[in-house]
């Protein structure tokens, strides 16, 4: 038909917020269509047309053993295979119940003596990588609608996008915020990745790692300021583990 | 920030940005993932020295330094060889002999050939360390008389992975320079470990799986005992290669008494602007790309990690 | 008769979600005629055990992408149920109007983006960009107004980031506001198109109608989305938010990991239309107009499909309401707010109308303000028993339809409902129905 | 230098006329919630130029945070063009530390093969400067700063109370105050020197500028940088926020339609940990410890070297936006001194 990449989409656990971004993009989506071959999307198109895919993306969260089969089956099927969101980079906000549960606790506390049904099944969330390989990362809790266009725009002239790997800091310092610690409210930012256009602490709101943190974060040094302001040891790693971040620091 | 008064947009006539056009005459791979390019510019010749270097680019992908490894010419042709290492340098490598690509400089300092007029020329060039050395040395082939003696050492990691092996054959043959040549291993499977890399071109691969390497093995600094006595005074060193060779030659180069302003080498750091702006290869206070990337070594060598 | 329909719609399409359809007749008989939620299932309820008060809402707020600020404003109202805290007008109307923004956001994507396509008979939205160009950019335009809004007010579309426990941790601008209500004006005419464009293809919903019990907000002062009480069409009396454990009864089914709901009658029904049903008094004019334009009559609508117009006039509403609530605002000196927070121990609920329906969130805390129970009751999952329900009574009577037919009115069913089964399968604190 | 005044109703006045003629970009200082930005002035009313310091120094007009320098349809190389976009630009009240900044800001992007892009922004501006009058608690540009700005500002603004008096610094300063109401200056210099000064650095260079770099040097192997870096988080804060930082990167971006794109620059720094990546993924600046060092030589002895003059500024911006506290240069001074 075209010479267009044959472009799908898929989602496991997750909120579809991610999706949604997608669709938000409006009139770009109109001339996205352009550059693309949409072949399966199954929240807005009706069909699959397509035996293989270019891309895949990927959303959400891997939670049970039959999500597996399906993901391994696309990733067959797919040249590249893009996980996006943080649901599907990390697990992301469904990592919280590895955290604080065993599964069985899990599952016995929400099913009860029904919790050998099949349907119900789940184990520890994992990111799409722990169970594929994962050819590309576009992170987030949700994505940055610019990053996803602009990682669409790269793979389609043939680039290999990159992401930044510096801290949010340095997109709020760009919009002239003024930082948080300067009212006394603790900031992600200096760990996270950037990528958002810092658009939490440009808000007022503090960072939360949504996209995870910049390769080598320095978390002695986040522990040592969030001890200065007398933050407890639960405190700091429940705010930094929000987004599945662990929390833990290097010796 | 708002933003009230209308904005003009001027087309800049002089940008330092602003790359020519060369087209790609002839293109021929060397390794799996080195190629060699023939590029000409339009209506004038690059006017580079040995050791320099240009910004190559392709609109939409990106820009990359890259040395020009043939000697001054006065035709419009130059020559480089580009490895395959990620975005710009994969797209060079896709262009079809007749496609264009941009073209900025020469910059940066050169192998100073008429200083060292008179002199011994002992060459030591690491894997794609030949690339830049290559123009010094084709110019001081050209210009053999100007010069007392020339060795030449080269070493790579294999031998699948040797650059301009005709070439190389050549210098075997002259007896008016001296060549010595080396492979870190006879074991062709580091190409597996850079599987990362697609194989394209598979022929020197192949052709050293069924052929046996008869040259020395070992790392380049195995060549320096092969040497006749190198005079230090008379005798400048142009030294290139990956990071982890220079401090070695530099040790033996030492040995043999060769002083710290008889040393010459051609550094390589991240570089983006090419003309002194962006920062990126700034060394201390020095930046590679103007200052460099050709250093006598006494300048530089009170720099801590500066090779 | 004998007849054989085998139908079998894994993962329908165009719904938030997944959901399959399955019905098996042999011989005439039905022996399987289920609608089934296989979506998996995310335990937020375990996920929120442990977190501070002050979390809560960013984490919920990620059961759904599509209803997040639902999420939050119910996180929100029973963490300060929970907590004591009052609201200033000033954040209940910044929080109504963030509401308003999604409301306006989710009909126009599930009406246009989702139900549109079967009207016209094609695939998705796609193949009309190229054959009704003026409609679809109609649509962005006004998709992309909502989202603007809840940009401006909530700081983001999805997972807002400004609302916060007690207060707004930015405020919008003078400017954004006076340019947001110039964009809502237009946004009226807009609509009157869109409506008349709904209209002209409705003829294409299949006529099937069952009546139900139809439960939603009620709120003395205007048609209910943040606050009010529980009603529905079968009850006299209103019922209090906190007692919503005695209306929607939930249970769970084999073929499903989201729970069912039930009240007084075998299944009730919540969204845009039970809204209506309830409160169609309420409307603007405006919106009122545009409801007997696509036949909706100011009473008991018994077509689940109605429930698309109801969609429809809801947009309306938003808009006109969103208008009102922004002249306020532009006539407030708008103040930062420091809410006054005392942690101590607590339960509380709070309830809020999102597209598709009631919503409750329901938290304890212990005295340092850590959450040990959670429960939240998502709209789509009350209405998953309707959904059963309508295809029990309505396979039997278009049995004879061809089974292509058949099966496009049943999924056509299911997305008038708006379904948004990720969201549905995200709660559990489950009761098993022995 | 030719001295003036003017009432301040006036100089307000005059400001008004100079944004309804409409002949330049009017920018200034106002304020933003509990801290200042240089911004696009609406009206005389919103300028402060009592404020303490601005959250981004003014380098933002002349080195954009992200800067369009190639226009090209993507792969097609003969369609390269160069383009700048600038407009005509008069800014109030720059603090004199920011004036010197920009002068080094101007050496290095004339210096050899000159920026067009930066150049024709500097020659369509003009910079009308000020002194602090407010205390800010990490300022130490006295100690640093000694009269380069006069070599970039067109006029400078003394605070006497309720009246400005005015250093006319350049011709083009002068041309700009044509048709104002000013009036011949009165104070005694002794008394305009003393308006200049009367606002006391909070905080000062614990050595002298001329021993600076060498003081440094001598330290290159101190602790301190380990000890610095090790509680240093990478995030660039100092270096977006230091008005002689101007390090950039180059990137590509392509419209939507893959039909047109643009090579720009965006601002980056050498704090950043990807700074000195090569391709193959080596780093010539691993540790945090050496590239904390590399940043505070540049200010203290690498710019220096090559301008003359010191390349901090003394402005405290950068210890304002550490988060873990450690980015000021006077701070490694002290620490060195302490641990002595
Ligand atoms: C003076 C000089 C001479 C050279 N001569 C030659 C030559 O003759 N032949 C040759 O093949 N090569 C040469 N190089 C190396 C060549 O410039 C690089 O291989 C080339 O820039 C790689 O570009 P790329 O887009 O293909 O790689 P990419 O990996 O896509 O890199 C693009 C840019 O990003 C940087 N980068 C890499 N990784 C990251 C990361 N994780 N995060 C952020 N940025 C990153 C790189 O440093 C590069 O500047 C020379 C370099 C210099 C400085
Ligand atoms: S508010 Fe957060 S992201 Fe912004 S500068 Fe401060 S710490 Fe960094
Ligand atoms: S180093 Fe710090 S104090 Fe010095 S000029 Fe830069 S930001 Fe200002
Ligand atoms: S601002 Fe502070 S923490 Fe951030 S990079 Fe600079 S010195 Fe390090």
């Amino acid at each position: 038909m075209s010479d267009k990449p044959k472009v799908a989409f898929f989602d496991f656990a997750c909120c579809e917020g991610c999706q949604l971004q997608v669709a938000n993009l409006e009139e770009d989506i109109i001339k996205l269509l352009d550059l693309v071959d949409l072949v399966e999307f199954r929240e807005v198109m009706t069909g699959s047309t397509s035996e293989t895919y270019d891309i895949a993306f990927i959303e959400g969260s891997i939670t049970r053993k039959s999500d597996e089969k399906r993901l391994k089956d696309i990733r067959e099927r797919s040249k590249l295979l893009v996980a996006y969101g943080q649901c599907a980079v990390n697990g992301g906000i469904n990592r919280l119940k590895n955290i604080w549960h065993s599964m069985d606790d899990v599952k016995k506390c929400v099913y009860g003596d029904d919790s050998y049904m099949p349907h119900l099944d789940t184990y520890p969330t994992k990111g799409v990588d722990e169970v594929v390989k994962v050819d590309l990362y576009i992170p987030g809790c949700p994505i940055n609608r610019d990053e996803f266009l602009r990682m669409v725009k790269e793979l389609s002239l043939g680039k290999i996008p990159r992401l930044p790997n510096h801290p949010v800091c340095v997109e709020c310092k760009l919009k002239e915020n003024i930082c948080l610690f300067d009212k006394g409210v603790i900031c992600l930012g200096p760990l996270a990745r950037a990528g958002c256009g810092a658009i939490c602490p440009s808000n007022g709101s503090p960072c939360e790692a949504c996209r995870g943190t910049v390769d080598n974060p320095n978390k002695n040094a986040m522990h040592e300021i969030l001890d200065k302001y007398n933050y407890t040891v639960e405190e700091i790693k429940r705010t930094i583990n929000l987004f599945g971040v662990n929390p833990e620091v290097k010796k | 920030m708002a933003e009230t008064y209308p904005h003009k947009e001027v087309i800049e006539k002089t940008s330092i940005y602003l790359p020519e056009v060369a087209t790609l005459r002839e293109k021929r791979p060397m390794t799996p993932f080195d190629t060699y390019f023939s590029f000409e510019l339009r209506d004038h010749s690059l006017g580079h020295r040995p050791g320099q270097f240009a910004e190559i680019s392709i609109p939409g992908i990106g820009e990359a330094p890259i040395s020009v490894s043939s000697p001054p010419a006065t035709d419009n042709r130059f020559e480089m060889v580009i490895r395959k290492v990620g975005t710009v340098t994969s797209a060079i490598h896709s262009l079809e002999v007749g496609e264009k690509v941009g073209v900025r400089g020469p910059y940066g300092t050169s192998f100073p050939m008429e200083a060292l007029k008179g002199s011994s020329l002992l060459f030591i060039c690491g894997g794609i360390g030949l690339v830049p050395a290559r123009s010094a040395i084709k110019y001081a082939l050209e210009h053999r008389d100007d010069y007392k003696n020339i060795s030449i050492l080269f070493g790579c990691k294999d031998p699948a992975q040797r650059l301009f092996v005709d070439e190389l054959e050549q210098w075997k043959q002259r007896d008016d320079i001296v060549f010595y040549e080396t492979v870190d291993t006879t074991d062709l499977s580091t190409y597996l470990e850079m599987s990362h890399m697609d194989l394209s071109y598979r022929g020197p691969v192949d052709e050293w799986k069924s052929k046996k390497w008869k040259d020395n093995v070992g790392v380049i600094t195995t060549l320096f005992p092969k040497l006749d006595y190198v005079d230090p005074r008379e005798t400048y060193a142009i030294v290139v290669g990956p990071p982890v060779m220079y401090k070695f030659a530099i040790m033996n180069l030492h040995d043999m008494e060769l002083s710290d302003d008889h040393i010459i080498l051609s550094l390589e750091r991240r570089m983006k602007c090419g003309v002194g702006k962006c920062g990126h290869c700034q060394i201390e206070d020095i930046y590679v790309c103007q200052d460099g990337p050709v250093f006598y070594y006494n300048d530089i060598s009170y720099i801590k990690g500066v090779i | 008769m004998s007849k054989e329909v085998k139908i079998n719609v894994r993962h329908l399409t165009r719904v938030e979600g997944h959901g399959n359809i399955v019905v098996d007749v042999k011989d005439g008989n039905i022996e399987k005629l289920e609608w089934q939620v296989p979506e998996a299932p995310r335990f937020f309820e375990t996920m929120v055990v442990g977190r501070a008060y002050s979390e809560l809402a960013t984490i919920t707020s990620r059961i759904c992408g599509i209803c997040s600020i639902g999420h939050t404003c119910a996180s929100l109202k029973a963490t300060e149920a929970a907590l004591g805290i009052n609201i200033s007008e000033q954040t209940r109307v910044l929080r109504e109007l963030l509401l308003h923004g999604e409301t306006l956001q989710s009909h126009i994507l599930h009406v246009c983006y989702l139900v549109l396509p079967d009207l016209f008979k094609v695939n998705s939205v796609i193949p009309l960009i190229a054959s009704h160009p003026d409609a679809v950019l109609l649509v962005t335009k006004l998709h992309r107004l909502s989202n603007e809004l809840c940009d401006v007010i909530g700081g983001r579309t999805t997972h807002p980031i400004r609302a916060k426990v007690g207060h707004f941790t930015m405020l919008p601008t003078w400017q954004e506001l006076e340019e947001l209500k110039r964009r809502l004006e237009e946004a009226k005419g807009d609509l009157l198109k869109l409506a008349e464009i709904f209209k002209s293809v409705s003829g294409g919903f299949p006529d099937f109608n069952r009546e139900t019990e139809y439960l939603s907000l009620t709120y003395d002062e205007e048609y209910a989305f943040y606050d009010g009480q529980v009603t529905t069409t079968d009850i006299d009396k209103n019922i209090s938010p906190d007692e919503y454990k005695g209306v929607v009864n939930e249970f769970v089914v084999p073929q499903s990991t989201a729970k069912y709901g039930k009240f007084n009658r075998a299944s009730f029904m919540v969204g845009a239309l039970a809204r209506y049903n309830n409160n169609h008094s309420q409307l603007t004019p405006l919106s009122q107009q545009i409801a007997e334009m696509l036949g909706l009559k100011p009473g008991i609508n018994i077509s689940p499909y109605q429930n698309n117009a109801a969609q429809v006039v809801e947009c309306v509403f938003a808009v006109e309401r969103s208008i009102s609530h922004i002249e306020w605002l532009l006539g407030q000196e708008l103040k930062m707010e420091k809410p006054d927070i005392e942690v101590k121990n607590g339960q509380g609920v709070g309830a809020v109308e999102v597209p598709r329906g009631i919503l409750f969130h329901d938290y304890s805390y212990n005295d340092d303000g850590i959450c040990v129970a959670a429960n939240c009751v998502i709209p789509t999952n009350l209405n998953h028993n309707n959904i059963q329900m309508d295809f029990e009574k309505m396979v039997p009577e278009m049995l004879s339809l061809p089974e292509k037919d058949l099966q496009f009115n049943l999924e056509m069913l299911v997305r008038a409902y708006d379904p948004c089964i990720s969201c549905s399968t995200h709660f559990l604190n489950v009761e098993f129905k022995k | 230098m030719e001295l003036l005044k003017i009432s301040k109703k006036n100089f307000l006045s005059f400001v008004d006329k100079k944004m309804s003629e409409k002949k330049s970009r009017i920018v200034g200082v106002i304020q933003k919630g509990s801290h200042f930005v240089f911004d696009d002035l609406q009206s005389s009313k919103d300028l402060r130029l009592d404020y303490d310091v601005t959250i981004l120094p003014p380098k933002k007009y002349f080195q954009p945070q992200k800067e369009v320098m190639l226009k090209f349809a993507p792969k097609n190389v003969e369609s390269y063009v160069a383009v700048n976009s600038y407009d005509p630009i008069t800014i109030f009240g720059i603090h004199y530390y920011d004036l010197a900044a920009i002068y080094l800001m101007d050496r290095a992007f004339s210096d050899g093969d000159g920026d067009e892009h930066y150049i024709k922004k500097r020659e369509n501006s003009l910079l009308i400067g000020s002194y602090p009058q407010k205390h800010f608690k990490q300022r130490f540009s006295r100690s640093v700063v000694k009269d380069q700005y006069y070599k970039v500002a067109d006029l400078m603004l003394v605070d006497m109370g309720d009246e400005y008096v005015i250093e006319v610094v350049s011709e083009k300063g002068k041309n700009y105050l044509k048709g104002s109401q000013l009036k011949k200056n009165t104070y005694s210099l002794k008394q305009v020197e003393e308006a200049k000064t009367h606002i006391k650095d909070d905080q000062k260079l614990p050595v002298t500028v001329d021993i600076a770099s060498e003081f440094l040097t001598r330290n290159y192997y101190h602790s301190v940088w380990k000890y610095f870096g090790d509680k240093c988080f990478s995030c660039g804060s100092c270096v977006f926020v230091c008005p002689t930082c101007y390090c950039f990167d180059v990137c590509e971006e392509i419209d939507l339609t893959l039909a047109a794109g643009q090579r720009i620059k965006v601002w980056d720094g050498c704090m950043l940990e990807n700074f000195a990546v090569v391709a193959d993924g080596h780093n010539f600046r691993r540790d945090r410890a050496d590239r904390f060092k590399h940043r505070t030589f540049r200010k203290v002895k690498y710019l220096p070297d090559r301008y003359r003059y010191f390349g901090c500024v003394g402005c405290g911006r950068c210890a304002d936006a550490c988060t873990a506290d450690i980015a000021g240069p006077n701070k490694v001074f002290k620490y060195i001194l302490e641990k002595q």
